[in-house]
Order: C-alpha cells, then structure tokens, then sequence
C-alpha cells in the first residue's frame, strides 16, 4: 500500500503543481478505472467463492460429524440387545435378542413413515404453545434438503437419519424391564405404537419447538425425552405384568443373576461408546469447543457414576458388584444427557457420582417395592433421567430458580404423559391378546417356545 | 465286582486321582452334580439381595467298578485324600454290581 | 466502491476540467499505478491462498471420511468372525474365529503384493474392453501419492486401505458356507488365491475401469464384485464338499443350529454397522448429500430386509426365527450395495423387503437342493448380490433397459467366472492335498484336532 | 490487468502528452484514491476472513479426528476387557471384566485429578532436561483453551480426553498378567498410583517435554511409554504374585486355556480397531498423508504379525494356535506404535512380522522362567514395546546410530522406572495388605467370593 | 441303606426339593439328563425345518441315600410333588446301596 | 427290574440310539461323563505346551431299566452297535432295581 502513500505524498508535498506534468487523457483515465474496477469485480467474486469453499467445507465437516454420531447411535442398540440379554436368563436369550433386533428395524421404519413428521411438525420456534402437530407422512426431500441451505450444518438425509436412530432407543429401554415374561407379538405392538406415536409427540413438545420449548424447557439430548420416556413405558411394563415367577417368593427377595456377565460389559461399553455420539451428535454440528466439551463431561459423568456405584453396593453389601458397576455407568451417562452442554467437567462429575449412588438406592427401593425389573431399566432410565433434567436447573451455565420450575415442568408433563400412553397401550394389550406369557412357557423359557430353539444349543454338548 | 460311588469336592478332584492312580486304579468315570444340604444358606449376593438357595453345592461324583475285594482300600484311599477336615467333604456310598461287558466283545 | 463512481460523476460532470486542477508527476502517477498491481497482485496471492486452503480442508475432510469408512469395514471381519461361528456349532468354533481372523491379514498382505495392481491395472476409463491387466507387484508411492493432487480426495494411503479392506471379504463369505468340515489347510491356500487373484482381476472389470464398466454396469459398492464373488466360492465350496454329516439324514433335513445366539447378533450388528462405512466410503468422498443419502438407504433396506425376512418365515413356520431376522437385514444390506447412491429411500425399502423375502426362501430352497450351508452365505451373498445388481436396472435413477442389460451382463460375467475359478481351485485342492476332514474330526469338531484345544474349555466345569 | 497495461501503454506512447487532456480535481484524485484504499482494506478484510474461514475448517477437521481416534482408543478397554477374560477361566471372568470396566472411569477421574497436570507440566520444549515437574491438580481451561488458539489443531478439552483414554490403558495390561489370582482391592490400589503417578512422570519425559524429549528419543504413539510402562507393571506383579496354583504342577508346564475363544477374538479385534484412533490420533491432526500412512502401516504391521506368530508356533507345535495369532497381531500393533509415522509399509511388515516370532518365543521362554502370564501381557507389551521402540532406530526415516542410541536411552530409563515403581507400589502392598488371594479362593475362582455370583450362573442349566 | 433315584422334571424341582425338606430329607445330590422317549417327536424349528429329535428333554435326576424304612416316604413325597398329572412326569427307581463311610472319617 | 448303565462313545449314540429303538427299548436317560483312564495321555496343545490330562475323555452313559429278561438282548445290542473295534469303546454294567413307581401314580 505504500505506492499509494508516495503518491499522495507527492501530491501533497508539491501543492498538486510541479513542472514535469503528467497530463492524462480520457482512454487513459477510463482504463484507469477500468482497472480498479476489475480487481473490485475480482475482490466480490473471490469473497464469494471463499465464503463458497468455506461454507461448503464447513457443511461437509459437520454433515460428516453427524454421520458418525448416527452411527455411533446405531451401535447403541447392539449395546442395549447385548446388556439386556446379559442379565437375563440362558432360557430368554433370543427372546431379548430378537426384541432389540427388529426394534431398529421398527424404529427406523415407522419414524420415516409418521415418527418424523409428528416430531417436527413445523410449530413456530420460540412462540408455539402447541402440543400437537403432524408435518405428514414419509420422508419427502424439501427444497434444498441435500444443500448446506437446509440448515447450514447437514442435509435433510442426515438429520433424519440421526433423529430416527434414536427413536428406537426408548422401545428398547422398555424390553430390559419387561423381560423374561412378556408375550412377543404384545411387546411388538407396544414398540411400534409406543416409537411411531409417543415418543415423536412428547419430543415435539421440546425439538420440534413445541409448548415446552417456549416454555424454557432444557433437555440438550434426551434425558427426559428419550431416558425418561422409556423408563416410563419400562415401569408401566413391569406393572402391568407383574413379577416374574420365584423373584417374590415366599415374602423374600429372590435375587435371578443374568446368564452372561461378558456380555453385559460388551452392552456396557458400546451403550457408553453409542453416548459419544448421542451426547456429541446433539450438538447437531462439529463445533470443536462444544462437542469436545460435550462427550468430555459425558465420559466423567460415566466414570463417575460407575466408580459411585460401586462403592455405593460395597457399602451396603460387601460384595464388587459389577451389575451395579455397570448400571453406574449408564446412570452417569444418563444423567448427564440433559445438560451435557451446559455443565463444567466438576458439574458432571458430582452429578454421575449421586447418579451412581441413586441408581444402586432406586435398585434396592424398586425390589422392595415388588416390582421386578431384571436390568435395572427404571432405575436407569428413569429415575436418573429425571436426576438429569433436573439437574440442568441445579448446576452449570442455566441453573437458577426459573430454570428448575421450567425443568420440573417438562419433568411432570413428559413423564406422567409417556406413562399414562405405555399404561393404556399395556392396559389394552392386556386386556385383549394378553401381555404374559403362560407359566409353562416362563419357567421353560421363551426361546424354545417362540423362536424354536435355545440360544446355546450346542454349547456344552457335542 | 462292586459299584463306588464317591461324591467329593472338585477342588480335592487332582488330588484323589492322583491317589487313585498310585493304588492302581486304571480307570473311572465321573460327573458333576450339586449336592443339596438344607443347612447351608448364603450362596451369594446380587445386586443387594442374599441368594438364598440350598442348590448350589457343586460336587463331583466319581463312579468306578471294582472287584470287591479290591474296595475297601479304594474307600479308604479316597476317605483320606478327598478329606479337609471340614463339613462337606462328601460320602461314599457302593451298590453291587450284577454284570460287566465290555463293549464290542 | 462509491469513491470510484464519485471520481467518474465529476470528470463527467466537469467535462473533465475545472479550475482547480490537480497536475500528476510522472512519479505520481508511477506510484498510482503501482498501487493498483500491487493490490491485484495480493488479490491474485490470495485467490491462490484461499483456494489452497479451501482444497486443502477439503482433501482432509474427504481423507478422514475415507479411513474412517476403512475403520468400519475392518470391523466387518469381526462382524463375519462373530456371526458365522455363532451359527456354527461350539465344537468347531476356534476353527472359523480362526479363518476370519487370519484372512483380514492374508488380504492386507496379498492385496499389498499382487491384488492392488491387478484391480487397478490403469485401464483407460471409458474406452477400454480389456481383462486383464496388471500394474505391477507391491504398492510403490506414486508420484503426489500422498498429496491432493493423486486423485483430489484422499491420499493413495487411504485409497489402497479402503480397497485392501474390501478385498479379504469376499473370502470370509465362503468361510461360512464351507464351516464345520473344511480342511483348515485347503482352505487357507484357496483364500490365498481367491483373494489375490480372482477378486481384483474381477474387480478391475469395472472398478479398475475394465471392459464392464465401458460397457455401463453398474455395481455401486459391490453387490456383485464382492458379495456375489464371495457367493459364488461358498456355493462352489458348498458342492464340492458335500453336506456336514448329519444334515440330511435319512432323507430328511436335519436342522443343525448353531451354539450362540448372542454371537450371531453382534455380528449382524456389527456388519451393518460396517455397512455404514462400506457403503457410504464407496461414495469416495465426504460429499454430504451422497453420503448421507447413501447411508440412509443403506439402513433403511436393512430394516425392511429384517422385517420381511421375518414376517416370511413366519408365515411360513410359525415362530419368529431370530437367525433369519439376521439373515433378512444383512440380505437388505448386500441387495441395496449395488445401487446405494440411485435409490430413493422408498427404492431401498422396496428391494430390502424383497431381499428379505428372497433370502428365507432360497434358505429352504437350497436346502431342498441338499447342499448344506450352515449360515446362509449363499442366499444372503450369491442370491442377494444378483437381486441387487439387476435392481439397478429396475429402480432408481439409472433403471431403464439398456441399464437392465448392462447389469445382466455383468451379473452373468462375473459370477460365472467367479464360479469357474472358485470351482477349479477347491477342486485342484481336493484332487491334491483334500479338503474335507475326515469323519471323526468332522464328530468330535475341528478344534481340537487343528487347535489343540476346544473354543471354551474351561466354560462349564471349573 | 489488461487496462492498467492500456493505461501503461498510452502514457508511453504519447510521452505523457496529447492534445484531448484530462485535468484532474483535487475531489476526484482523492476519490480515486479512496477508492484503492478501500479496495485494499476489503481485500485485508478477506484476507483474514478467508484465513480464519479456512482455519476454523482446518480446526473443526482435527478437533473431530482426534474426538472420534479419543472414542476408538476409549474401545482398546472392552477389547482389553474382553481378550483378558476370554483367555482366563470362566471361574475368574467377572474379576476380570470388573477390573477392566473400572480402570477406565479410575484412569479418567485420577488423569483429571493430577495425571494431566504431571504429564504436562511445562516444560520448555527443546532444552529441558526435567524429571518431573507438576502443573497442578484438576483441568482448569487455560485462557483460549476452546479454540484454536489453544494449539491450533483442537481443544483443550480433546487434548485431556484423548491423553487421559490412553493414561487407563497400562493400568488394563497389568490386569491381563496378574489376572486369577491377584486380591482386587490390592490390585485396584496399584493401578490408582500406576495411572495417576508412574504413567504421567515417565510420560512428561517424553511427551511433556522433558529429558528424554531433549535427548532425541522417539516414541510416537506408545511402544514405550504406554505399552512397555504397562508391561513392565505385568512383569513385576506376575513375579510378586507367582504362578496360578497348577500352573506348573509337578515340574511340567501345565496350559491352562481360558474359557472363551469367541470373548478373546472380539476382544482382538476391538483392540485392532482401537489402533486406528491410538496411532492415527497420536498425528495430532487429521493431515492426510501422515494419518493415511499411519493407519496403513498399523494394520500392516498387525496382518505380518498375526501370520508370522501363526506360523511360528505351527512350526513349533504342529498346530494352529489361535490365542497366538491374537497374541502375534497385538504384537505387530504395539511394535509399530513407536515408529508408525516413521516406516515404510515393507518397514512395517518386517517389523510386525519380527513382532510375531518375537512373541511367540517370549510366552515359550516366559513358561520356562516359570513365570505365569495367562494373556501373554509380557510378551506382547513389554518385550514387543521393546522391540518396536528400538526398531526405529533400525528402520524408517529416522534410523541410524545416534538414533539408536537415543531410542535405548529411552527404554533403560522408562522400563528401569516402571519396573522399579511397579515392584515397589506391588511389594508394599504385598507386606501390608496382601495381594494373593487364598488357596480356596482361587480354587473356586474368585468370582463367587468377591463380586458375589459366578459370570454365567444361569447359563447351561434351566 | 436304599438309593432312590428320581427322574424328574426340571419345573418341578423347586417344589420337589421343599416338599422333601419337609418330610425331613437333609441331603441329596441332582444332576441333569437327557430322557430319551421315542414317542416324543418335534422338538423345535430352525430355518424352516422341524427339529425331530428324540433326545432332548431335559429332566433332572435326585439320588438320595435313605434308610431302607424311609424310603416309602420319600417315594411318596417326590411321586406327590414331582407330578404335573400329565405324561412326562418322570419315575423314580430304587437300588440296594450295600455300604456308606463319610470322607475323612 | 434291573439297570443298564453303558459307558459309550459320544459318536457312538445316534447309531446306539436307532439300534435301541428298532429293538424295542422305548425309554431311556443319558448323561455326558468324562472317563479317566490312566494310560491316555496327550489332550491337546495351548501355547507350545502339551497338555497332558488324563481326564478328559468325554463320554455318555446311558442309563436304561429294562424287565430282567430283556437284558441280555439291550446289552446285545448296545454293544454291537457302539462298537468301532478300537480300544476305548466302553463298558456296559448291570445293577439290580429293587422297585419302580411311575411319578403322579
Ligand atoms: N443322603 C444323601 N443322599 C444323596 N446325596 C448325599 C447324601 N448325603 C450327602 N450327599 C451328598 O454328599 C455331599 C456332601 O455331603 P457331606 O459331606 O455329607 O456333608 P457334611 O460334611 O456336611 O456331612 C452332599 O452335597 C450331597 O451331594
Ligand atoms: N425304562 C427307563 N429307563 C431309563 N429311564 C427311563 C425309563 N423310563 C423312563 N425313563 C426316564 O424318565 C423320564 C420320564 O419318563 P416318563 O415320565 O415315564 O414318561 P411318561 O410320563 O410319558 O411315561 C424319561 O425322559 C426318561 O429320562
Ligand atoms: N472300572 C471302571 N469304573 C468306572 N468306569 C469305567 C471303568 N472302566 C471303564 N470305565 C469307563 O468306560 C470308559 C471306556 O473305557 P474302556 O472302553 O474300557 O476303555 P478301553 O477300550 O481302553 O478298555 C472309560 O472312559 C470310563 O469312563
């Protein structure tokens, strides 16, 4: 830039005026111009493709992220089929199995048929008081779907992709609890209805920019809107159908040890794996501070939680006990989806170790209460989901009084709401096909009786 | 030729077999089963709740066909290297034996 | 640029003379001059830099897609480990972990030696009609092999990964036909040759840009080049080895389940969740409409393979049978691969559901026809792969006739020759050195005759 | 430019003289002036907005690698988990998979709490010749610590996470070799002081910037300081410890296989995987050429490793070990994790394939010395980390003789240290506590008496 | 001393064993078999074929070592508790057991 | 009554299992047993060594009740049809059954 500088120093130093002049002509003045105007042109163009390669580089990081974190999700039902058949009996393998296999195919197959378009139903972001919409059926690509104009962070692919792996998530969390005893075709039932219908119109309420959602409601990644939800269709299950045969048995408590202890921790891990990208997936973008936060605070919330577990059932009983070990974990990891965003590693770190604490407390308190959950699901899902949301109006970036009342508000709403919906859906089934399986087929095991054969049957036995 | 039927515990298995062989044993058969005593109690702790269950005492049984005269010192070989001193080291029980074949003669 | 319009608007409206006239120095205007090719000379720099730059994050962001996809097929041969020897009985399960863990290394080894230069044998794209070609032994650096400029995606690195861990696939689909009375020996040697030889020189037909792709087949990310070339080998495999023992006894099918469910799911799931990277790598590149959309289909064709293939079976057997569940979503999967990138989601949820029909019903068929293959690699690679390919033809952006054509010419071509190889090389090895165990092996289960010891040993008793 | 060279030409040709003259106002010089002015300013102004565009892409691409390589390396702990108890007796399986869950959540909690702090304490890179120095407790976020100012490439939160899943890591080898008979609480006091102290001290050495850093030492990704730090911990428990009861009974080597080839392959395999992150994530971005050439060599080295230990141990045993070719993989990755950025891929091969041999006469001579290793932890990490720390002294960009020496510098230092602190944490708590549990305990397997059940109690029997 | 043994189903074991506890029976031994009857005929369905298999329903057997003038009892009591009233139930067998020595004693 | 218990190869039973049914026999309880005899060595091989266990060749007992007079034919039979002509084909032995009771009669 100096050129110029010489050249308006001269001018000013010479009054304008010296004797070896330079007169211009009109063609040499027009190109001149001319040429400021052609690097202005160029100047414009080159912002633009910039702007351009940088915007589309941008969408292609953060489409990508989003990508990963869907497939991170998936994992998560191999981890949920995995733990849940675990801590089951040898005799009840496929049945949980086969449950938590076609669950993901239901899921994904029914939220691109309705789930989607109840979830998102275009309510008014930041005005909507609306608790009910339906955007249509199916997945039809809007206009610039597949472009950075969708929303500037991943296509319409994507986002459905990553909103329909989670939706299955909460039928899953129901099979856990009601395991070992409910009648196959009943629990389809109740998947499809409860995954299609309850699970998108409670979460429109807060995603899809529903009454919750303008009410202050925070919920980052699901604790209530998928944990809790589940939960509640797990506790209205274990209700519904009672006790399997010998947990209450003659006023004791008879504890029923799972079959599989390694598959369980494979559960474990690839759930804990899966909340990489359900926790650092809803930050819907690549947002270095923000994900690395995010999955940072959700691995401490876990530690902590499964270190606080265990202590916790030493204290009570004396024993290592790694299904308590293993419940911490994902209580931790459950207690910290609601917040994850907002929370300083400390913050997560206190709320996965009193997730840890309350889960082994809500374990022994459940039992008591006669409700047999063979996984701990409620206790998991719900009891640490709600801790969760909670706790959003507790600690971090948002706590503070009206924070807690919007917190307890979407609390009450989503959860008396999904169990009064997986209540009716049980109640009905009950009362019309039946949800249990007889006696016969309970103590001989499900495997035999639904899918023709046991899981292991040529294991021991040559 | 007389029956033994010896249930002990697995953990003195190595060391019976060993004594078998030395008194000359050459061969015998054995399984696993669970003794049942309604004394004991406690079989373990899960997820905070005591299993309580008279099932769970594993045991082996060992099973061996022996002339009669030899079974006495067989008993006694296996009294004295299946014992800890302890309550559940096991029983011996024998039960006769009609006839023996040997498969494929 | 309004300062240059108000330098215009005075010479213009001045007739391009006033009173108070600016006289230029020659230095004045040396140095005007100066200053405007200084600037251009930055904007020229900086169209240079930003555009590097932008490239530069662009070749990353499509690199990183690319090994990450290589992560998630690499999880396959887990995936196939897992599935198979769950299917299989326990007496010969070391002996197929063992199969499926050496042949991801004899790939990586032989495609370093010989494949990588017979699949990419440097045809000329769209010209060329040949067969064969060969580029020679090793995976030498090319020249700017590790920079944007090899192909403006990802590095050669990368590109020989992502294909080296194709490559050993299509051997692990004729481990599970051929399962439980194979010849360890035998088979490794036909691993050998098949994945050095056969596979790419194939492959080159259409993805090094041979005679087949000239010709307008269409094999997205190989239903036919990888699944249905494993197919064919697990069917040639099947025939010349005969039924285990047992299977058809007495003329009846006898069915023989395998030992652990649990195993069968977790590979399933893990080879869906290889298909991420497998289909979605074979977009090469991270654009993020294809990828997206390819991984959406991909899933959804799972999904509904998985539904229908349990629905058929239990139409036709009355109990929901969880190995054709696997069946069904893994059929989804290879029927989508040949067109992942031309379909609809409603496209791929058409040819998953057929896939998940045709698997059960070539299942039973094939067992009809008395050849024994105990995990259905036929059905779900062979059958499948051809479905998939010719739909191609039927559905999507590219169906039409000539398309049909193109993909029966391919389909007829390649497994064909697929068939011919496979067949010549387990026959030359059953003439020679045998490739069936003998019949007490076969009883008494592979495992402890070529492993020393059984796959769970120390399970039951303590 | 065209017109400022029309521009040129005119004033040549006419010696700066016609007869149609422009004069110039003083308004419009100024505004011509303004006008370049502004055009410069606005091409600053995109100069550092294209920069910075370009750079948040570039930040948000190896923030995300190094997430995603943090979630892979999280996975090495089911792989660890799994393998080991695979390898160990159904007896001994929660122990096992009880440790290997919460070494993870300790290893997070005690890196947070001083492990980071003692790793990186600061010293000045280059010229320090520090031992130890400490940065102080917990992980306050530096100024800047969320963007790329931090260190240009990711967070400081990505920095912990991906530097505290590695810290867990030799904490989970040590479990492998004392596992079956070490007293849990003992064994969880040890690996709390392991990973919070021992690990990081020998760590800074290196990769905080202290003496060995300075003295030209290498280790890029671990051979040394993760892998053989965690070996030697193995070393000096399973001498403390002494061999299973039965191990070597009667003067003879006795194998004891552990019960679950199936758990032992996943486990592998999940570790393979994990590599992908633990030497692609150690580039410390997601450069393209390095990390390609990385993730290749890693599985290059792991395929000749698993062949070679496969046929080494065939020729010695006349069969085919499968534990040994998992054992001969984990060798081929852990020898090439010191000199992955440095070696060709036939480096790669030659030195996994040495790894391969390596380790299979090391678990032979371990047997002979009477030491008890039931996974084979020695072999593989110790005496392969050796081996891969010297090799690149021998191979790769960086061999040659002062090189050489550096690299054994390196392995006296780190491996005297951890022996010593390893052998000293074991023997304090040999005399104090105990660390063997007793001989009915470890006849039963510790299961029953420290976590309260058996792993598969429902497994066989209805 | 009589051994009885009894084939029983493995559903019926729980209410075998308190049934038995009550009568006073402080030992027994249990292991599982297979009963092979070959009137039994379909035993599952795997991939669209029927299992046929004569073998595989599982039972349970108790051997319990009583005095002679017990035995009328015990019989009595599993014959009681072990029965479903349907085919299947099971028998119960007796045999001369001719001697008993506690191990260690 | 009397009771036959055959020691059998595991390969050995479907062939002794048809054998039996066309003869006849319409019931009988098999369990799986390790046979230990002292001269088998080598089991097997686990990281370069050789492990050397006598007990672990696995074998099925069949367990079968028959009137006293059909015995010499079942044991007949048995032993044809589990015969393979090498050594360690087993054994076949009777013991008396002083009663029987049908369970649920
Ligand atoms: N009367 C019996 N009938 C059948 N089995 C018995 C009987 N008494 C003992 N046993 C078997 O022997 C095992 C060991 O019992 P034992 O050693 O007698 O216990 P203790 O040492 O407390 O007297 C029991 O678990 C059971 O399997
Ligand atoms: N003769 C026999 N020899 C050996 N075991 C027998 C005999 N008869 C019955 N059993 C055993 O008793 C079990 C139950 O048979 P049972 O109750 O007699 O059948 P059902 O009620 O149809 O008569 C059989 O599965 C078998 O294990
Ligand atoms: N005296 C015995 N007591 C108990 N079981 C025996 C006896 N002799 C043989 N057996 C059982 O029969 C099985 C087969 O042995 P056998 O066929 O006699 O061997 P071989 O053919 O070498 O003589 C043995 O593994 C063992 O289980």
């Amino acid at each position: 830039m100096d050129t110029l500088a010489v050249f308006q120093d001269s001018l000013a130093a010479q009054g304008y005026l010296t004797e070896e002049t330079v007169t211009l002509t009109r063609t040499m003045v027009d190109s001149l111009m001319a040429s400021n105007k052609t690097i202005a042109a160029d100047l414009q163009a080159l912002k633009l493709s910039a702007g351009q390669g940088t915007q589309d580089n941008q969408f292609k990081i953060d489409n990508l992220w989003m990508l990963v974190a869907s497939a991170l999700v998936f994992i998560m039902h191999l981890g949920f089929a995995t733990l849940e058949s675990g801590l089951s009996r040898a005799k009840n393998t496929i049945n949980i199995l086969f449950k938590n296999t076609v669950i993901p195919c239901i899921g994904l197959l029914t939220f691109a048929l309705m789930g989607y378009g109840l979830m998102f139903p275009g309510f008014v972001a930041g005005t909507s008081m609306e608790f009910f919409g339906f955007a249509g059926f199916g997945i039809p690509l809007p206009e610039n779907g597949e472009t950075a104009a969708y929303n500037g962070k991943f296509t319409f692919w994507t986002d459905f992709l990553f909103q329909a792996m989670f939706a299955a998530t909460c039928a899953t969390i129901v099979s856990g609890a009601v395991a070992e005893r409910v009648k196959l075709t009943a629990f389809l039932v109740f998947s499809f209805v409860y995954v299609m219908l309850v699970y998108p119109i409670i979460g429109s309420w807060k995603w899809g920019f529903g009454w919750l959602h303008t009410l202050g409601f925070y919920d980052f990644a699901g604790s209530t809107l998928v944990h809790s939800v589940g939960g509640c269709g797990a506790l209205a299950g274990a209700l519904l159908l009672g006790p399997r045969l010998g947990k209450f048995y003659k006023g004791r408590i008879n504890p029923i040890p799972g079959h599989n202890v390694t598959s369980a921790v494979i559960g474990t891990f690839l759930l804990w794996l899966g909340w990489f990208g359900f926790n650092g997936g809803s930050v819907l973008s690549a947002d270095p501070a923000l994900v690395s936060k995010v999955i940072l605070v959700t691995c401490l919330a876990a530690a902590a939680g499964g270190m606080s577990a265990t202590l916790t059932i030493f204290t009570l009983s004396k024993n290592y006990d790694i299904s308590m070990t293993l419940n911490g974990i994902l209580s931790g990891l459950v207690a910290i989806t609601a917040g994850a965003d907002q929370m300083s590693p400390l913050d997560s770190i206190v709320i996965g170790t009193v997730g840890g604490v309350l889960v082994v407390v809500s374990v022994l308190v459940i039992d008591k209460m006669r409700i047999d959950d063979p996984v701990g699901a409620i206790s998991v899902h719900l009891v640490n989901g709600i801790w969760g949301t909670l706790a959003v109006g507790l600690f971090g970036s948002l706590s503070g009084l009206p924070q807690l009342g919007a917190q307890l508000t979407g609390i009450v709403a989503c959860n008396t709401t999904a169990f009064a919906a997986a209540f009716s859906i049980f109640f009905i089934l009950k009362k019309s096909m039946g949800i249990r399986v007889d006696e016969e087929e309970e103590i001989n095991g499900l495997d035999t009786y639904e899918h023709g054969i046991e899981a292991y049957p040529n294991f021991s036995l040559k | 030729m007389i029956g033994i039927k010896a249930v002990i515990r697995i953990t003195k298995f190595d060391e019976v077999k060993d004594a078998l062989k030395e008194i000359g044993i050459e061969y015998f058969t054995y399984y696993d089963v669970r003794g049942v005593s309604f004394q004991a109690e406690q079989k373990g702790i899960y997820r905070g709740n005591s299993i309580i269950d008279s099932t769970s005492a594993q045991k082996r049984v060992l099973d061996i066909m022996v002339p009669e005269i030899e079974a006495p010192d067989v008993i006694a070989c296996i009294s004295k290297s299946a014992s800890t001193g302890t309550a559940g080291d096991g029983k011996i029980y024998t039960y006769p034996i009609t006839s023996v074949v040997r498969i494929g003669s």
